[in-house]
């Protein structure tokens, strides 16, 4: 018992002095989770994201705003020779943190690992690139299989890693059975790092200590009229592993932002405090209901529509959301501003339920529809109804609308519910069945065994080469991207038009196409883009450059500064 | 008392043996045999009362259960009016079953406390298809009546806990006897009563043998009561037989030293005849002589320490009916006279 | 003087049903070098006496009227500290071993010593540990079995265990519970013998506590038979043999088988006793009295007096 | 003894050997093959078919269970989908934090059970004991995780005194100054609030199961025994009914720790101690089954020896058992 | 000892339904402990919420408690004349989910418990008759199950197979929980089995499953009966942390879903109204059925009842 009270006395006694200095100008970050890899190839998951973007830079970044493309590593726009289908890039005299010269090498390097070893999630950009040169020390030279859009786009947004630190490691991989497997295994204490800031130490589940990257070639630099920095001395990130201990850390100070999603209940405990700042960023994201389009009964575009019709968006936006994220009506979001389509399909009017019903109910009926009781008596009111009769008279049977589960993500859980509830008033025997990710995806991808389902994508690539890949024909197979099974041949000929133009307002204009066709055909119903809501302290640093995606982001680290010092002061 | 007929034997023993698995942990003690009963063969009368005596262990409760197929007999065979039943299974054994009943030690663990004592009793009609429910419980209401439990609808529809133990072992006897066995076991049935319950039950007992000149096997350990009800005993210890005979020439007239230690030790209350002692215990007791010898051999204070340590003697008789197993039966002392009355130990 | 008075002792229990009048009215006593016989069937009352005289009554017992006077000195009127300085030291009890007396964690030896030790705390611990030697020699235990634990002895060694605890603080009084129940009669009438030798050795008088008539017949000076809480007959162990007085203890007798002798046909006491709650008057064994049937129920029978030590609680014995 | 042992490891290498195959044969049996489950969605089929063939997932059953066995047998578990690391190395990383928080409040919970269940027996009846006991029923019936955001609420917002967090504080130890004094204070700050929770929730049963088998122990004879020598009342509770009575309280613990590492893992995902139980619930919802497999395989295992020590640790205490 | 009173029962004897008897007297045994009572009034407190909680989606639409929202409100509110309990981050009335929650407890808890002693008990009572190797292969199962962690095994199967339906977990909560009930099934056949009432069956001609369903069972129901009302609470306990923890049936409105949507929206510091009621409930549940049980053993446990008897 003395044990236990000696324990609890010890620990009541708050822990050393707390007048440190060595946290002077250092900005703490408060994470959920730890980042799971510091090993850029196996490192998919957000939170090794934030951390290694802070590292390995790319040759165009895009800027906040308009979302421009704008070099970084490289200088100037990359030059393009239709003739032999190559790609000219200068690069900027830039250093890694060891000191040595970031050079054309290391671009090759990386781009050959990553068609060599076939890097998920990098090769696919990589495959069409037949070669990659090194034209001198600052100059690299690309020479593609074909016309693709997404090189400019996309290949060139690629993380790039140090050839002198890589190459030993490759070697040793390359002489293993699994290459790949022993590659993504490889953990590096001290990856070298060519942006703002470098690794310090990593107490795994505790916290990542990076400090200034003194070899930075944006210090003292102004890009796109912003000063980069860093300004600051270092990053903490601190792993907290429950919202409520971040938020509540960020309420003390013990953090000056929290990077993730400030969950809507906490918004009321933070809003009276004139210390913190919240910040509402659109996602590029996309949060839809598919439909099975290769068997009854959603191979009817008329119950397509009518469903549609019956879901109500605003209800899921502004009570599953809690007004944080906004009704989505066409594919591409709206934070995606250049590509997105500005045109409110007829499901999405500001309707109240019984109009919704009224519409549906019309819809189907049009389409020869009948029920045993109507949804709508005759007065036009609506009323309980039953059993929905297809045209030829048969049933439509109870099906099913797969979710995630409610521990991946509540609130498509939750929508499927309500959904389900909205079907039920045209006579459609629906039931919400959430699932585990992964035998989800196997139902939907894999078997087509499904008849609808509600998935999202939080965090698509600005370029939309994914809206033809969600749609086109050979897309279609065993886990291909086509879920739906959605087949139309113009469709397929604008998304081979498009992947091909590399005129950017051209592009857009085929991608608008295609998004008409999906509003108007109803494989995918997007239902909504949920905003980014963080929240930061602005006691002792200022600077957050907003964008979407959040505050969070590489300019705003590099232009973070300390309250109070002078914004012009550059080092 | 008056002398059962002698007749042909309604149940007899032959060569009994029986062996256990000691049940060790793992490692000490595990896995050695202990004999249980060994080359025992006796024969039942009809309507006698056959005592079965000896201390705790000796296995005379293991001969009992043998005998009504509670335990299987390793060797030796069994045989109910001249039948063999080596073998009992199935229906044979519920035929057997139904001549052969028994009637447990202790009255508070033998009744089902979750049954009425109409179900228990009427449990050996429901599961030999008796009767119908009416019949049933006219006939347990009579056999209750019979062993004293009166009026019988007073005590039918109890249940064990609210008897007290003379008529719960009463309600056993009930249960025993409704199917009117021709033999009774009766192991140790008044060891867990009082005084005056125990002369109930005794008196019970005989009245059964009186009645439907049942053949029961009191199982005691206590030679009182033994030569009390009993025509003829047999003193058993460590799965042997040590001496059979009359009843009162085993107890007035032991010719084994065993026999005669254990009535050395046996209060003599009330019995005011001149006491003899045998004095044939030795101490401390002699280290064990294997298998091959007398079982009493490590007690016995007249033991010849070669012939009794490697042979064991076989049962001979002395007299008509009165068998003894010992190898110096006739060179027994002759006990020495005590006082007269044995009554307040320290005089 | 007495070694022991009991005088009128009346002991209760608080039931559920109400208060249990387990002992009622009872007297003896007990002289130094002397045997007492407390004979009678479970629930007469016998055990109650015997944690009575330990002051071990459990926590819903009372004593409720009378005296217990050791050596003259009141023990009902002792002090929780006075009673622990008691026990043992003045009246030490024998249990019956198969009940657990032994705590099965301890080693045999060490709670002899423990004994010892409360008791005379200026001893070291070799020096107690010296005179649990012996008292082992003293009841023929071998000295290796002091380490083992009671689990490791047969039924006759344990009793002989305690016999050597009862024996430790050289006490005055023994109260023997039920000592040789479980045991077989060989054991039995070992141990019996070596209780007379001892007494007889130290002087000190003894309770025998049994429901076995037979046992305390071999053993005591002086019997008392209790039935339903009530001594009804008492005297020298000859006098209540010979001439027993009271029906109860007639029955008894008749009850018992015996070895030697004529062949006589038992007589059992038909009925069951009596409950103990509420009022009884009258004679409690009427019910079952096969002598005089129901003409005391009425009025509570008296003592009669047969010689200076033979009484019995029955208005018509003669 | 060491026959016992050893027939006893034997044993649990059995049972082990028979969790790891029912483990395997669970993971393939699931909806949706581990490729699937495995594999990042967002990935295009030619990636995903290289991965798979890379990590050997490709293999056919028989196959991968001989891999997997023989792996398992050389202690290799695999590599961790989403940390990249040896899964030993992860788990082992884990192990230390978790036997601290958990061993710590098992044996606290247990001594204080134990001790208060031996003063509410001997109380019985009186005001100490009701209130005990009492107090005991409630908060052993207490809903963990509920519990456990009691605490937080209380005294991490409302109150604000301890951290309701992880297990140390990046702050201690990234300064400089401070030594392996402030690290462990550190420590021992951050476990208060689960250590209570833990200590809240367990201590009542091994009260209740003290009193109750104290209770059983001072009917026994030999307490009375005791009371008959003589001996002091404090000396009969201590050296003769509690030797006995806390006997069938290590067969408690070793029964109820399967369960007890229930809340183990829901405190630590509580809190976000940096346990195995936490491990375990984020490898379950990140499919990554290496880690979870494995993590799952260690608590077993911990378990089947925990249970091996209580029954030592029994047959230690209790002369009558000897093996 | 003596200071039993005697069992011999003086009173005379009646002729009643020996069942009625031997039910009043373990109910009056029972209604004398005062923490059974306390048991058994909160138990009937949850039951009549269970009952009431048909009534609020009758009296409006808004009161449903899965898909019911209050139009007015747009944010998690507190007590209010409309809301008694206050709503949820969505508008739902927490009062609604609280009643529908205490359905959903009793079904989870009584259905997996019931189903874990029906399993214990068959699969107990088997072994401990039968013995041999049959008993040595049942009891090694037993043992496997009994050292994995339930709550995680249920969560890790339940991420696996990716059905989250509430029967789902109830059967597997069963399919886990049974060892225990099991053991204890087991120790008392095998005591029994060795009671000489059982040799008297045999005796008597009693066949194997006659002394099985006869004689063993009424003897082991009880404490069957006991060990039901410990897995209930073991089974609500599992489904609320389960639920707690994401991976409950996500269109059941359980009390640990209610406290897995506090914790996750972010509305525990806030929304005291909202933390406070599940996590009582579940607490109280348990206590509930644990006292019920605790009074229960002391019926079945004449030593125990005794004991209260003389305080």
């Amino acid at each position: 018992m003395t044990a236990l009270l000696g324990v609890m006395l010890l620990a009541l006694s708050p822990p050393a002095a707390q007048a440190v200095e060595w946290d002077q100008n250092i900005l703490k970050i408060g994470v959920l989770e730890e980042p799971k890899s510091l090993n850029l190839w196996l490192a998919g998951d957000a939170w090794s994201n934030h951390v290694l973007q802070l590292f390995y830079q790319q040759l165009y970044v895009n800027r906040p705003g308009d979302l421009k493309k704008v070099p970084w590593l490289a200088t100037g726009d990359p030059q393009y020779d239709p003739q032999t289908l190559s790609y000219t890039v200068d690069l900027r005299p830039a250093r890694w943190s060891d000191g040595s010269p970031f050079t054309a090498h290391d671009v090759v390097f990386t781009g050959q690992l990553i068609q060599k070893f076939k890097v998920p999630r990098f090769y696919s950009l990589w495959s069409f690139v037949k070669s990659i040169e090194a034209v001198g020390d600052h100059q690299v030279r690309f020479v593609l299989n074909r016309p693709d859009a997404s090189f400019t786009a996309r290949t060139l947004a690629t993380p790039l890693v140090q050839k002198t630190q890589w190459e030993p490691i490759v070697k040793q991989c390359l002489a293993t059975k699994k290459p790949l497997a022993s590659l993504l295994r490889v953990s590096l204490d001290h990856p070298a790092s060519s942006g703002p800031f470098v690794l310090k130490s990593w107490r795994r589940g505790v916290f990542l200590h990076l400090e200034r990257n003194p070899h930075f070639f944006g210090q003292g630099l102004s890009l796109d009229g912003r000063p980069l920095g860093p300004h600051i001395e270092g990053i903490v990130f601190k792993v907290y592993g429950t919202s409520d201990a971040a938020i509540l850390a960020l309420r003390k100070g013990s953090i000056d932002f929290y990077w993730n999603n400030v969950q809507p209940g906490y918004l009321r405990d933070i809003a009276g405090d004139p210390a913190i700042q919240v910040f509402r960023n659109q996602k590029s994201a996309l949060y839809f209901m598919g439909f099975n389009l290769r068997r009854p009964p959603f191979d009817d575009l008329a119950l397509r529509r009518a469903v549609a019709m019956l879901v109500d968006k605003r209800f899921i936006v502004t009570r599953v959301l809690q007004n944080a994220g906004e009704v989505m009506s066409a594919l591409v979001p709206a934070g995606n501003a250049f590509y997105h389509l500005d045109q409110v399909a007829p499901y999405d009017q500001e309707l109240t339920r019984g109009q919704r019903v009224q519409k549906a109910y019309e819809i189907l009926t049009e389409a020869g529809y009948t029920w045993k009781t109507r949804p709508m008596d005759h007065a036009g009111r609506v009323q309980t109804c039953s059993c929905l009769l297809r045209p030829d008279g048969s049933e439509v049977p109870p099906l099913t609308i797969l979710t995630p589960p409610a521990d991946y993500d509540p609130q498509r859980a939750m929508s499927g519910m309500m959904i389900q509830e909205w079907l039920g008033q045209v006579g459609i025997m629906a039931a919400a069945r959430p699932m585990a990710f992964g035998a989800m995806l196997e139902k939907v991808k894999g078997h087509h065994d499904y008849d609808a389902f509600v998935l999202g994508y939080g965090n698509l690539s600005l370029d939309p080469a994914w809206v033809s890949a969600f749609f086109v024909s050979k897309n279609a197979g065993k886990s291909g991207w086509n879920m739906s099974g959605y087949h139309d041949p113009q469709f397929d000929a604008l998304a081979e038009k498009a992947a091909k133009t590399l005129d950017p307002e051209q592009r857009r204009d085929l991608v608008l196409q295609m998004q008409r066709m999906v509003q108007r055909d109803v494989p995918f119903l997007p239902l909504y883009n949920p905003l980014l809501v963080e929240a930061a302290r602005n006691d002792r640093f200022q600077g957050w450059v907003p964008m979407v995606g959040g505050i969070g982001n590489l300019w705003s680290l590099c232009q973070l500064r300390p309250s109070g010092a002078p914004a012009a002061e550059v080092r | 008392m008056e002398q059962a007929p002698q007749s042909k034997p309604i149940l007899e023993l032959r060569g009994i043996g029986k062996q256990y698995r000691s049940k060790g942990r793992l490692g000490k003690g595990g896995g050695q045999t202990v004999v249980a009963l060994s080359e025992v063969s006796l024969e039942f009368r009809a309507g006698e009362i056959f005592g079965l005596v000896g201390e705790s262990g000796s296995g005379k409760t293991t001969c009992g259960r043998l005998i009504v197929g509670l335990e299987k007999a390793d060797q030796g065979e069994l045989l109910l009016e001249g039948r063999s039943y080596g073998t009992l299974k199935g229906e044979s054994l519920r035929a057997y079953r139904r001549q052969v009943q028994i009637i447990f030690q202790d009255p508070y663990q033998s009744l089902n406390p979750q049954l009425s004592i109409l179900d228990s009793v009427a449990e050996p009609l429901v599961t030999n298809r008796v009767g119908d429910n009416k019949a049933r419980l006219e006939k347990v209401l009579a056999t209750l009546k019979a062993v004293g439990l009166s009026p019988p609808e007073d005590y039918a529809f109890r249940f064990p806990h609210q008897l007290s133990g003379g008529q719960r072992q009463r309600v056993a006897i009930a249960r025993a006897m409704i199917l009117g066995p021709k033999v009774l076991v009766a192991d140790e049935p008044t060891s867990m009563l009082d005084a005056s319950y125990s002369a109930q039950i005794f008196d019970i007992l005989l009245e059964v043998r009186q009645r439907l000149a049942t053949t029961i096997i009191l199982i005691t350990h206590s030679l009182a009561a033994a030569r009390y009800l009993c025509d003829r005993i047999a003193v058993i210890y460590r799965g042997r037989l040590m001496e059979t005979g009359p009843a009162d020439a085993v107890i007035s007239d032991p010719r084994h030293p065993y026999t005669q230690a254990l009535i050395d030790a046996t209060p003599k209350f009330g019995d005011c005849g001149p006491i003899k002692r045998y004095g044939t215990l030795v101490s401390p007791e002699r280290p064990a002589s294997g298998s091959a010898g007398c079982a009493f051999f490590r007690r016995c204070g007249l033991a010849h320490l070669g012939r009794c340590a490697r042979q064991a003697p076989e049962l001979t008789p002395l007299t008509l009916g009165h068998l003894v197993a010992c190898h110096y039966t006739q060179e027994a002392p002759a006990p020495e006279t005590g006082q007269a009355c044995r009554l307040g130990g320290m005089g | 003087m007495a070694l022991l008075e009991v005088e009128n002792l009346s002991i209760g229990y608080r039931t559920k049903r109400g208060v249990l009048q387990a002992v009622d009215n009872v007297s003896f006593s007990v002289e130094a070098g002397r045997s007492l016989g407390l004979v009678g069937e479970s629930g007469c009352g016998k055990t109650t006496i015997g944690m009575a005289l330990m002051g071990l009554l459990p926590r819903n017992g009372r004593v409720t009227a009378g005296a217990m006077r050791l050596m003259g000195r009141d023990m009902l009127g002792l002090s929780r500290e006075q009673w622990r300085g008691l026990r043992w030291k003045e009246i030490a009890m024998i249990f019956q071993a198969a009940m657990n007396a032994l705590n099965p964690v301890q080693r045999v030896g060490q709670q002899i010593a423990e004994a010892i030790l409360t008791h005379n705390p200026g001893l070291s611990r070799g020096e107690a540990h010296s005179q649990v030697e012996g008292l082992y020699q003293l009841v023929g235990l071998s000295l290796e079995r002091l380490r083992d634990y009671p689990h490791q002895y047969s039924g006759g060694m344990k009793q002989r265990a305690v016999i050597a605890m009862a024996l430790a603080c050289n006490p005055k009084i023994i109260v023997a519970d039920e000592p040789t129940t479980a045991l077989d009669v060989i054991v039995q009438d070992q141990i019996l013998q070596e209780t007379k030798a001892l007494q007889k050795e130290f002087n000190i008088g003894i309770i025998f506590i049994s429901h076995d008539i037979s046992i305390v017949a071999e053993v005591c000076h002086h019997i008392a038979i209790m039935y339903a809480g009530q001594m009804v007959e008492t005297g020298t162990t000859d006098e209540v043999f010979r001439e027993a007085k009271h029906p109860y203890t007639r029955a008894l007798l008749g009850s018992f088988p015996a070895l030697g002798g004529e062949r006589r046909p038992l007589r059992p006491i038909p009925g069951e006793p009596p409950l103990l709650i509420g009022q009884l008057a009258g004679c409690r064994f009427c019910d079952r009295c096969p002598e005089h049937g129901h003409a005391c129920k009425l009025d509570p029978p008296q003592w009669r007096r047969f010689s200076d030590t033979h009484f019995a609680l029955c208005d018509h014995c003669d | 003894m060491a026959r016992y042992v050893a027939g006893r490891l034997a044993q649990i290498v059995v049972i082990l050997f028979m969790i790891v195959t029912i483990l395997f044969v669970l993971f393939r049996l699931a909806p949706g093959d581990p490729v699937s489950r495995m594999v990042d969605p967002s990935l295009s089929p030619e990636e995903a078919a290289n991965l798979i063939a890379q990590l050997g997932l490709d293999k056919p059953i028989g196959q991968q269970y001989l891999q997997y066995l023989q792996n398992f047998v050389k202690g290799n578990f695999g590599h961790s989908f989403h940390y990249g690391l040896p899964v030993g190395q992860v788990i082992m990383a884990k192990l230390p934090n978790t036997i601290l928080l958990f061993t710590t409040a098992m044996v606290l919970s247990a001594l204080a059970g134990i001790a208060w269940g031996k003063v509410a027996a001997w109380k019985k009846g009186l005001g100490t004991d009701t209130a005990l006991t009492v107090a005991a029923l409630v908060t052993h019936t207490l809903f963990l995780p509920w519990l456990a955001l009691l605490v937080i609420w209380i005294f991490g917002y409302k109150l604000d005194w301890l951290p309701i967090n992880g297990m140390i504080s990046a702050e201690v130890w990234l300064d400089p100054m401070s030594g392996p004094v402030d690290k462990a204070l550190d420590v021992a700050y951050h476990m208060v609030l689960p250590l209570a929770t833990l200590f809240i929730m367990h201590f009542g049963s091994y009260l209740l199961v003290m009193r109750s088998s104290m209770l059983q122990t001072l009917r026994e004879d030999y307490i009375i025994t005791a009371r008959a020598k003589g001996l002091t009342e404090r000396e009969i509770r201590n050296h003769h009914a509690a030797p006995n009575a806390w006997l069938p309280v290590i067969t408690s613990v070793g029964l109820s720790l399967a369960f007890s590492i229930n809340g183990g893992a829901l405190t630590e995902t509580v809190f976000s101690w940096p346990g195995i139980g936490r491990e375990l619930v984020m490898a379950v919802s990140q499919n990554d089954y290496p880690l979870a497999q494995a993590s799952f395989l260690l608590i077993a295992m911990v378990v089947l020896f925990a249970n091996l020590v209580v029954d030592l640790l029994y047959a230690f205490f209790d002369p009558r058992i000897r093996y | 000892m003596s200071a039993e009173p005697q069992t011999a029962s003086q009173a005379t004897p009646r002729r009643r339904s020996p069942w009625r008897e031997r039910f009043r007297e373990d109910w009056l045994v029972f209604n004398h402990n005062p923490l059974g009572r306390a048991g058994l009034i909160l138990l009937s407190v949850f039951g009549v919420m269970a009952l009431l909680s048909f009534l609020p989606p009758l009296i409006d639409p808004m009161y449903h408690p899965m898909t019911g929202v209050d139009p007015q409100v747009l944010y998690s509110e507190g007590p209010s004349a409309r809301h008694w309990l206050g709503t949820d981050f969505m508008g739902r009335d927490i009062l609604s989910q609280l009643l529908a929650g205490t359905r959903v407890a009793f079904m989870v808890g009584v259905s997996a418990a019931f189903m874990s002693i029906v399993l214990g008990v068959s699969i107990g009572m088997v072994a401990g008759y039968a013995g041999g190797i049959i008993d040595t292969l049942l009891m090694r199962l037993a043992e496997i199950i009994m050292v994995l962690p339930t709550l995680l095994v249920v969560l890790m199967l339940s991420a696996l197979f990716g059905k989250l339906n509430i029967w789902t977990i109830v059967l597997l909560i069963a399919l886990f929980r049974w060892p225990g009930v099991s053991r204890v099934i087991r120790a008392q056949t095998l005591s029994l089995k060795s009671r000489p009432f059982i040799d008297a069956a045999r005796v008597a001609g009693a066949s194997h499953t006659r002394i099985v369903f006869r004689h063993i069972m009424p003897n082991v129901l009880p404490l069957a009966f006991l060990y039901m009302t410990f897995r209930v609470t073991a089974a609500i306990v599992i489904e609320a942390a389960l639920a707690f923890l994401g991976f409950g049936d996500p269109s059941t409105v359980s009390w640990g879903m209610m406290l897995q949507w506090v914790w996750k929206t972010g509305h525990m510091f806030q929304a005291p109204y909202w933390l406070f009621p599940p996590g009582l409930c579940i607490s109280l549940i348990t206590l509930s059925f644990y006292l019920l049980g605790r009074a229960m053993d002391e019926v079945l446990d004449p030593r125990l009842r005794e004991e209260n008897g003389t305080v």
